[in-house]
């Protein structure tokens, strides 16, 4: 026998970079707990919905995910937009949702029945919190007085900007100014071009890995050696790989780092990096997670999805969920708390940076 | 003709009790519903690209203004859908002649492109004005269809409470199956009339249809402003059935897609409009099914997708209904028409 | 002649039309008499389909007044739109054809009638008692027509399914259709054999029947000096000369620019 | 020289040209006259491979060139004027004219040829910068013929030349098509002009409604009392 | 600031320029707007890469090679996908355009995968790097002189080509009236598949170029590529091979000036409110001709 869940993910379109994160860090945990026997003896089967980012799309998979009443949870959406899409359809329905990345504050007022149950968890710290944490890391740790901000037009980058900027007006880091980009774009010079004019000492990119290595590497072609400091998107090495020797000196929030990662999560890295060739992102490590907790939810709850949910949302302060990113506890509303740590990039490589704010 | 029309009848009763069938889940009725959003989409495009034959490239513009006027009066006021569908119609009707007053002059692919630029445009404005539209954070949570006679029912029958909220997708299909039955006879009315045979001469020759009388400036804007409306009305269906909103849900590739819908239906033909959306919607949810069970990835959806496409033009280049102006031929007068002269022997 | 107590139907003074540095037309002025089949006739390159585009309303003259006889009283139309032409009564079949032609027959000639008739959006989706008459009377109309110009057996065809000679019928139908006063015929015979140049001749005989003036470009020497009353010869954007068929064909000039030695007694 | 035997053509499922055949000696003008509507331009697309006949074939100097793509026969000498003109709206009347001349090679011959041109047409001479598209009917039409001629065809066939052209210029054309007859290019001429047409036509063939109905000796025609009522105008 | 800014927009405006004449070439010819045309702009940079990781070439051979590819690319497209409709309405080309320009960007995705990859940076000439020139602040690479200069060339030798050889003749010839082409004898298909591998190595080069630039590259890259340089194809007067050059560059200038004088939030918005400007005042583009039918 056998129980199934559904990922929820762009795999193809722009934002399938993405998706294919996602999907390998669900592959290994699947592919893991299958071979230790399964879900009480019954193998856990994935169906992969694509749904490009794309709210509409979102909005099709949902309903299809839904009416399977043999899926039993959700991991997904990646996007929030997407996430916010098709969040109706699992309250209507009754089913379960976690998202390993959607950090848009907007889902947490969206996602309870009538009856206030929450169908809809996610395992990654949202951008309010995130803003905050860079912004005084910038200030109290790095000694920075003077910072611009770069943000990727949606709704996780102007998310995570709002905090950071607000948290710096509030403990006294000068924001020089601040400039947005799409997802997509190749060529930042003439935000960066008025950056310089401004002379700041470092750049907060509120925004992905891909477009953030071209910003880091057109500053440094345009002479600006600055600080680079950006939430959990920049992390993925292809941020280095892209943006070479200029990716020095960036600063990245991250829910976990390899030195303070448990035996668990330093196995999943090496697999991680046997199997793929690459290094594990937070996305990666996220849907790991995600996976794990759907399925000790489902351990728990059997073969019913109302049961499954009530699983998931017992992880709370008296009974976490033990993940290779850390402890996972979800409040009332299905957020989650965890704590943030900095990673930089030295000779090419992440490192945790040395000065940690907790 | 009368066969035809029977069989017509069939398949509309046969469609009006699909949600009480066995397989009819509420993916497929949100399928199915979807089809008829993108129906009402590439009949209103039609108008413009079929029948004047210009090419526009920015047709989710309008659909965007419709679905945010309604989902903005529908969070800040709580205006009723019954009172938005024509006000944002309306709206969009606005915009369509207000884009057509710079565009009049331009032809062929220079339309395309200022058209397209407008679109993007409006993509910007919905990404950027965040104090207005909360920008990419998107509108989450518009409120659901309401059907609010209560008053009718009080007065009949203080007993009575006749006030439905639109949950699920049942309610919806019926009301996008009447906006697509609605719209597409409207649109046959007009195209077999003296505005519709203006149109269509417009779209043969500028230059004769102007020397035929035909002022083709106004008929041009004409055009513009009921295919805009027709977009913003698709819009405002969207926002309250999706009860979610966001800029990306109009980029121009969506454009692309109600035009590949019109095309693979037939240029300027209503009918084809309805089969090329059927079509194209039904091909990717297929596909998504289809393929697991083939043992591909789900990556490989669009590849596959694609290419259909392909395939679909080399063999039917002209779509799947390529005649024009075939409303016309259903009207009473020219039936009767070819009857007397069949009678006299003429024809 | 009972012409000259008649004031013209369509003035022509001193109409310019300059493309670039070239000189289509220079100070050309003539008058059209209602009621007279009136040939125009010169060289290629004359200016003869320029001038017709001048008077339809699809060129603007570069200098001069047109001067047409509107049922509302004389009307200087110099600069009019090809539409407004229309309505006021003057109608124009092209030199290269140009119909609808993916429409059929029969709905090329009811777009002629667009601009005798009135029905908006509105009228058509409710499809009223008066809209539903309204479009009673222009399929009469256009079927009228199309008898008038024997294409009745082919109304339901598609237009660019007609052998040439009907496709040169069918623009005259839809010309006649918009109820004009005045028709411009620009080289109705080009590409027809005799046997359908006679039936043609009889053709604009009949719209003449209908009190309908006629102005009409042709290189067919035969048909034109056969049916035309009046001529104007135009040659390099000037007119070179005007009259009756006999004092034409006599004038050295025109036959030195334009009928040549041969056509000259044809 | 060319021998078209029973060639059947059709448009979609109508069937334009029945089993036409038609024979062209070198050194021959030979006209084909019709009504409207009967194939004569049809037959001309089937000979240069636009309209490929379904059934029959063409045979060009013992070439068969049934299924040869259009650009291969005009390689093997055949130019066409085509009805309607089909001159290149977008390029001027010189390009026009050199666009003839594509497949030659010899410079010399070309701009020999493009003189010989403006000779015939001086218009064109005028007018060698302007916009196709832009010209009058008739100087599109001379455009065509002298585009035509830059080709120095074997056999050149005629769609109508004289049409909307000024009885002057008609002359002209004529005695240019007698000139370039005499100078060894081979003529089929198609002309509603009919009696122009058999006045300097060796032979003549009749079409109807996609079939040869008559043919013969041009001049012989000319007093069928047949050919006499129906394409000449004369009862 | 400004100098630096003419300088962002000057090479933004270059590379549009590059993608933008493919476009231009081939719309030039059947009229039609090559979707498709930024795929052919990805593969190019793939195949470059493949090749110098994959098979060890050298950077320069591996251009050629790329371009090579992306020609045949570009004629095989021609050949299978637009042949058969050449005498279809317009748009269904256009449409097979999209459905070939989502087949494309999906099989790269399935080929190299999705996520962003860099370009292989250990071949290229070391000195890319280095400044060629500086003033008042402004430095150039030699990479942008060169991406700058390879511009220039290929524009003027493709315009001799379009506007004074024989071919090039034909090629417009064959835009206006296929059939009459014909009948000049000259080989339709052939001229077609030419300026499709003409005008696909050319994108096969701007693909390699901008990627190298940037240093990156990615399956969805000639997405946006593709409509900045349709956008520039149209501002410069579509099917004109120096109206591409200067309607990429304009547009390139629109963007940087708008971006740092104005609003980054409306980058494109700016680059498109100039386009819709510039066509409105001038209905062809700069450089466009308006062939009018005589009536
Ligand atoms: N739009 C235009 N731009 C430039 N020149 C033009 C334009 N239209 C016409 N011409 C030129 O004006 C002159 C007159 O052209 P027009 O078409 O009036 O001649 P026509 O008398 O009708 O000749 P035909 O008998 O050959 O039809 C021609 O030399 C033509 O080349
Ligand atoms: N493109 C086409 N599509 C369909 N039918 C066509 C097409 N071209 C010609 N026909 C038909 O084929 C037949 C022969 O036409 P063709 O043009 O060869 O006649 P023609 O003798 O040259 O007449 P004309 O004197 O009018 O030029 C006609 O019945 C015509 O309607
Ligand atoms: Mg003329
Ligand atoms: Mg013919």
């Amino acid at each position: 026998a056998s129980v199934k869940i559904a990922v929820a993910a762009p795999f193809t379109g722009a934002a399938a970079p993405y998706g294919d994160n996602v999907k390998a860090g669900v592959q290994i945990k699947v592919d893991e707990i299958n071979a230790a026997g399964g879900i009480n003896g019954n193998k856990l089967e994935v169906v992969w919905m694509d749904e490009q980012c794309d709210p509409k799309e979102a909005a099709t998979v949902a309903p299809k995910i839904a009416q399977d009443k043999s899926i039993l949870a959700v991991v997904g959406h990646v996007c929030s937009s997407a996430h916010l899409a098709a969040l109706p359809n699992y309250v209507r329905a009754g089913v379960a949702a976690i998202s390993p990345t959607a950090t848009n504050v907007a889902i947490s007022e969206k996602n309870q029945d009538r009856a206030g149950k929450v169908w809809s968890f996610r395992n990654v710290y949202r951008d309010d919190f995130q803003g905050v944490f860079m912004a005084r890391y910038a200030k109290n740790m790095l000694g920075l007085n003077s910072v611009a901000v770069f943000y990727e037009n949606n709704d996780y980058g102007i998310g995570l900007k709002d905090a950071f900027s607000a948290e710096a007006k509030k403990i006294g880091l000068n924001v020089v100014g601040e400039e947005a980009y799409v997802k997509g774009a190749q060529d930042f010079a003439p935000q960066l071009t008025k950056f310089r004019a401004a002379n700041p000492e470092g750049i907060f990119i509120s925004g992905y890995y891909g477009e953030g290595a071209l910003i880091a590497s057109q500053a440094k072609q345009l002479g600006m050696d600055v600080v680079k400091l950006g939430g959990e998107g920049l992390d993925n090495v292809d941020y280095i790989k892209l943006a070479r020797d200029a990716a020095e000196k960036t600063y990245v929030a991250v829910p976990f780092i390899e030195d303070v990662a448990s035996p668990e999560a330093k196995q999943f890295i090496e697999k991680f990096k046997a199997t793929y060739k690459r290094d594990a992102d937070y996305m990666s490590v996220n849907a790991y997670d995600a996976t794990g907790i759907v399925a000790e939810a489902i351990a728990k709850g059997g073969a019913d999805r109302e049961k499954v949910r009530e699983a998931m949302a017992g992880f709370n302060a008296s009974n976490p969920y033990m993940g290779i990113g850390g402890k996972t506890v979800f409040d009332e509303k299905g957020d989650c708390e965890k704590p943030a740590f900095v990673k930089m990039v030295i000779d090419g490589k992440f490192a945790a940076a040395p000065k940690q704010m907790n | 003709m009368t066969i035809s029309k029977t069989i017509k009848r069939a398949l509309f009763l046969a469609v009006l009790t699909i949600p009480f069938l066995p397989f009819a889940s509420d993916y497929v009725l949100h399928v199915l519903t979807l089809i008829m959003v993108y129906m009402v989409l590439a009949m209103g495009l039609n108008i413009v690209t079929g029948f004047i034959g210009m090419l526009d490239l920015g047709f989710v513009g309008f659909y965007g203004i419709g679905a945010y006027t309604c989902g903005l009066l529908t969070m800040t006021y709580g205006l009723s859908l019954w009172m938005l569908l024509p006000l944002a119609a309306l709206n969009g009707m606005v915009w369509g002649v207000l884009r057509a007053a710079p565009t009049l002059r331009l032809s062929g692919d220079y339309f395309a492109i200022v058209t397209f630029g407008f679109s993007q445009l409006v993509v910007l404005f919905l990404t950027n004005e965040i104090w207005l539209t909360r920008g990419p954070l998107g509108l989450p949570g518009i409120e659901p269809a309401i059907l609010d006679l209560s008053w009718l029912s009080k007065m009949l029958n203080p007993e009575w409470d006749w006030y439905w909220e639109f949950i699920g997708e049942t309610p919806y299909f019926y009301m996008g199956l009447a906006m697509v039955v609605g719209i597409f006879l409207m649109i046959r009315r007009i195209e077999d009339s003296r505005v519709g045979r203006a149109w269509f001469a417009i779209r043969e020759d500028p230059l004769a249809a102007a020397s035929a009388g035909i002022d083709v400036q106004i008929y041009k804007v004409i055009a513009f402003g009921v295919s805009a409306s027709i977009g913003a009305l698709a819009g405002s269906f969207l926002a309250r059935w999706t009860m979610f909103l966001s800029p990306d849900m109009f980029q121009f590739w969506e454009s692309f897609l109600v035009l590949c819908m019109v095309v693979l239906g037939g240029l300027g033909n209503m009918t084809g409009s309805l089969i090329g959306s059927a079509v194209l919607i039904a091909l990717g949810e297929i596909l998504r099914e289809v393929l697991p069970r083939l043992g591909m990835p789900a990556e490989t959806r669009f590849i596959v997708y694609g290419m259909i496409m392909v395939l679909i033009m080399r063999f039917k280049p002209s779509g799947f209904m390529p005649r024009i102006a075939d409303a016309a031929l259903q009207n009473p007068i020219i039936i009767e028409l070819r009857r007397t002269l069949k009678a006299k022997g003429i024809v | 002649m009972a012409a000259q107590t008649k004031t013209p139907l369509l003035q022509v003074d001193s109409i310019s039309k300059q493309f670039g540095g070239l000189m289509a037309l220079s100070d050309v002025s003539f008058d059209v008499m209602p009621g007279r089949i009136m040939g125009l006739i010169g060289p290629n390159g004359a200016g003869k389909t320029t001038l017709f585009n001048c008077i339809a309303g699809v060129y603007t003259p570069t200098k001069g007044r047109l001067l047409f006889d509107a049922p509302d009283g004389q009307r200087l139309t110099n600069g009019f739109k090809p539409e407004k032409m229309t309505a006021l009564g003057i109608a124009r079949t092209f030199q290269n054809i140009r119909l609808f032609s993916e429409l059929t027959v029969l709905d090329n000639v009811r777009i002629g009638r667009h601009c005798r008739t009135s029905a908006g959006v509105i009228g058509a989706i409710f499809r009223n008692k008066s809209q539903r008459e309204e479009e009673q009377r222009i399929v009469d109309d256009a079927m009228r027509w199309l008898s008038f110009v024997g294409l009745e057996s082919k109304a339901f065809y598609q237009s660019s399914a007609l052998s040439y000679g009907d496709q040169r019928r069918l623009e005259i139908a839809r010309a006649l259709a918009t109820g004009p006063r005045l028709i411009l015929l620009d080289e109705p015979a080009a590409g027809m054999n005799p046997q359908e140049t006679a039936s043609l001749v009889k053709l604009i005989h009949a719209i003449m029947g209908q009190g309908i003036t006629v102005v009409l470009i042709e290189h067919d020497m035969k048909l034109v000096m056969g049916i035309c009353e009046h001529l104007v010869v135009l040659d390099h954007g000037m007119k070179i000369a005007e009259g009756g068929p006999r004092e034409i064909r006599e004038n050295p000039q025109v036959i030195e620019a334009y009928l040549g030695r041969g056509a000259a007694h044809a | 020289m060319l021998k078209v035997d029973g060639i059947r053509t059709f448009y979609g499922n109508i069937e334009a040209l029945k089993g036409v055949s038609i024979e062209v000696e070198r050194g021959e003008i030979v006209t084909l006259i019709g009504a409207n509507g009967a194939g004569k331009s049809t037959t001309l697309m089937s000979i240069c491979g636009v309209t490929p006949p379904r059934t029959g074939s063409v045979v060009f100097e013992g070439t068969d060139v049934t299924r040869m793509p259009t650009d291969r026969i005009v390689a093997l000498g055949i130019t066409q004027v085509p009805e309607g003109r089909l001159i290149f709206p977008g390029l001027t009347v010189r390009e026009n004219l050199l666009m003839g001349a594509y497949l030659r090679k010899d410079k010399a011959g070309i701009a020999q040829d493009l003189d010989h041109v403006d000779s015939l047409f001086p218009i064109l001479k005028e007018r060698r910068t302007q916009h196709g598209g832009t010209l009058s009917g008739g100087e599109q039409q001379m455009l065509a013929i002298g585009r035509a001629l830059m080709a120095r065809p074997k056999l050149l066939l005629l769609d109508e030349p004289s049409l909307g052209l000024a009885p002057i210029v008609v002359e002209n054309i004529f005695e240019v098509i007698k000139k370039i007859n005499a100078e060894g290019v081979t003529v089929m001429l198609v002309e509603q002009n009919a009696q122009m047409a058999l006045s300097i036509a060796h032979r003549a063939y009749v079409l109807e409604t996609g079939k040869v109905t008559l043919s013969g000796d041009a001049k012989q025609l000319m007093n069928d009392p047949k050919v006499k009522s129906a394409y000449l105008g004369l009862d | 600031m400004l100098e630096q800014q003419l300088i962002n927009g000057l090479t933004l405006g270059v590379i549009y320029a590059l993608i933008a004449v493919g476009y231009s070439m081939v719309y030039g010819v059947i009229e039609l707007i090559n979707f498709a045309h930024g795929e052919i702009y990805m593969f190019g940079a793939f195949f470059c890469a493949t090749f110098i990781t994959v098979l060890g070439v050298p950077f320069f051979p591996a251009i050629a090679m790329a371009m090579l590819c992306c020609g045949c690319l570009g004629v095989l497209l021609d050949i299978i996908a637009y042949r058969p409709l050449r005498k279809a309405p317009r748009l269904a080309a256009l449409i097979t355009a999209i459905g070939m320009s989502i087949f494309l960007q999906n099989l790269a995705m399935i080929i190299w995968g999705s996520r962003p990859r860099p370009f292989p940076q250990e071949a290229l000439p070391t000195f890319f790097r280095e400044t060629a020139f500086s003033f008042s602040g402004v430095h150039l690479s030699w990479l942008q002189v060169f991406i700058f200069a390879l511009t220039i060339v290929l524009m003027i030798s493709l315009n001799l080509v379009i506007t004074k050889t024989k071919t090039g003749t034909a090629m417009r010839a064959l835009a206006q009236n296929q059939k009459a082409a014909a009948l000049m004898g000259i080989n339709v298909n052939r001229v077609i598949s030419f300026t499709f591998l003409i005008g696909s190595s050319l994108g096969a080069v701007a693909g390699i170029l901008v990627s190298v630039f940037y240093n990156t590259m990615y399956p969805t890259m000639g997405y946006n590529a593709g409509v900045k340089a349709f956008s520039a194809a149209v501002l410069g007067g579509i099917g004109s091979v120096p109206g591409a050059m200067i309607g990429g560059i304009v547009l390139g200038v629109a963007e940087a000036l708008g971006a740092g004088y104005i609003s980054s939030l409306y980058r494109d918005g700016i680059a498109y409110a100039v386009l819709i400007a510039v066509i409105l005042f001038k209905p062809t583009g700069f450089l466009g001709k308006s062939v009018r039918q005589k009536a």
